[in-house]
């Protein structure tokens, strides 16, 4: 039943990667690409990182950690790029 | 609302060190009370909303993703939205995670006169 | 063989190693090398070596993208020195575009009079001089040959551009 | 487990093409930024997979640590358009 757990979640996480980043090949905006991106590299990177939690819970406090940093960091850098693509009038 | 603030840093402390002994609580306090403090007008009821919203969008993001998924966004707009004047900076960043976070909308900017600049994806 | 893994992972970075080594443009280049950095420390972590993979993410790609950001930044620029000149001058429109073939900036600094303008075109603080004559017409005094030689083959109108001798006496 | 990586492996091929291709710096700055993240899980799962501490560890440092570069970087980026 763990097993099944992680490796659903993983997949999913799996998936979200797979559909996110295939935009990227695209011609859109800078800001349309970075929609999928944040499915696949904040949401999917989550996922597989519960998956992993789930699997092996003797690593929860480093998984745990990276969790966090995922959800900050990759959506402030989501900011971030927006702001800076865009040539934004102030520092942000 | 200064002790709040102290103790979401503490709180902060003890997830990065995830250790309780006397010694890292002693330093805990010292790095926490020597970090520059700001006054500011936030109340608990404050922090109390923004926490819940960022609880509620774990969710509601992925809930989005999948939306993203099966029905394809493809257009696209810029919005202006309107937020709660004077508060104070670590709310205001907490509400541009909250926003970011969701896949379907990012922050482009944040003016001074209290307006997210927002984009969206939306469905044709 | 269980770790068969191994060896696609390292393939990549010889990969972004020669796209790095392929790129033009500077900062297109820094772009490269972040893209480096993080592959290289996901091979030196695949091989069991944590040390070094920490030192090259932080040190080898962070440190270095951050200290060659600021000097590509500075040194690619050409700094123009004068006593009055608007950002939006339509003549530097020209000179703008011509340098941006090379991936260089503009950098306009002002001066209060002449004198100040002299010393510092002398000490080296700037690598050109702009002149604006009522009668003579508009002039770039260009202390460094490679400048020169970038200018007067794009060919701008109405600005004439001369290049300044080293020993500089009497400018 | 080893599955999961090489499926990493093949979706990780996607940006770094990206990256040599495009001629914009901003769609190669996303594709730096994909590929630090993606790079930081895969490192986490080698370290899971191998119940490594020291690497996991690392994963769990660079994750957090690096992307400040990534974020200088596209500050420095911006002001080049400004003149």
């Amino acid at each position: 039943m763990k097993e099944f757990i992680s490796y659903t979640l993983i997949s999913l996480g799996l998936v979200f990667w797979l559909w996110g980043t295939l935009p990227l090949l695209g011609k859109r905006s800078v800001l349309f690409k970075l929609h999928s991106l944040s499915v696949s590299d904040t949401l999917g990177s989550m996922a597989i990182t519960v998956g992993l939690l789930v699997h092996f819970p003797a690593d929860w406090s480093l998984l745990f950690l990276a969790l966090i940093s995922l959800a900050i960091w990759n959506t402030i850098l989501g900011y971030v790029l927006a702001f800076c693509s865009r040539g934004g009038q102030k520092d942000g | 609302m200064n002790y709040l603030n102290l103790l979401l840093r503490l709180l902060i402390w003890f997830l990065l060190t995830a250790d309780l002994s006397l010694a890292n609580i002693v330093i805990g306090l010292a790095v926490v009370l020597v970090l520059p403090n700001r006054k500011g007008r936030a109340t608990l009821g404050d922090w109390l909303r923004v926490i819940g919203n960022i609880l509620i969008s774990i969710p509601l993001a992925y809930v989005e993703a999948l939306e993203m998924i099966f029905f394809p966004h493809s257009a696209e707009e810029v919005t202006l939205e309107r937020v709660r004047v004077n508060r104070i900076p670590a709310l205001i960043f907490l509400d541009i995670f909250v926003i970011t976070f969701t896949p379907k909308t990012i922050v482009l900017n944040y003016r001074d006169d209290g307006y997210y600049e927002v984009h969206r994806v939306k469905r044709q | 063989m269980d770790e068969f893994y191994i060896v696609p992972i390292v393939f990549l970075l010889p990969l972004s190693a020669v796209m790095v080594v392929m790129q033009t443009n500077p900062y297109t280049a820094l772009v490269m090398r972040g893209i480096l950095g993080a592959v290289s420390a996901l091979v030196y972590a695949l091989l069991g070596a944590a040390d070094v993979s920490l030192t090259d993410a932080l040190v080898g790609t962070m440190l270095s993208i951050t200290l060659y950001a600021i000097a590509v930044r500075s040194s690619l620029s050409m700094r123009i020195g004068a006593i009055k000149l608007d950002k939006n001058d339509p003549l530097l429109v020209p000179i703008a575009k011509s340098l941006s073939k090379y991936f260089m900036r503009l950098e306009i600094v002002e001066f209060p009079d002449g004198d100040h303008l002299n010393s510092a075109l002398e000490k080296g603080e700037i690598h050109c001089k702009f002149d604006r004559h009522e009668t003579e017409g508009c002039k770039l005094l260009i202390r460094v040959p490679r400048l020169y030689e970038i200018l007067t083959a794009a060919g701008i109108p109405n600005l004439s551009i001369v290049l300044l001798e080293k020993t500089g006496a009497g400018l | 487990m080893t599955v999961v990586l090489m499926l990493m492996l093949a979706v990780l091929l996607i940006p770094i093409y990206v990256g040599a291709r495009d001629q914009d710096v901003w769609q190669r700055m996303l594709a730096f930024c994909s590929i630090a993240t993606k790079t930081s899980i895969m490192i986490l799962v080698i370290a899971v997979i191998r119940s490594d501490w020291a690497i996991g560890v690392v994963g769990v440092l660079i994750l957090s640590l690096g992307n400040a570069a990534l974020m200088l970087l596209a500050h420095i980026l911006r002001r080049l358009n400004e003149l």
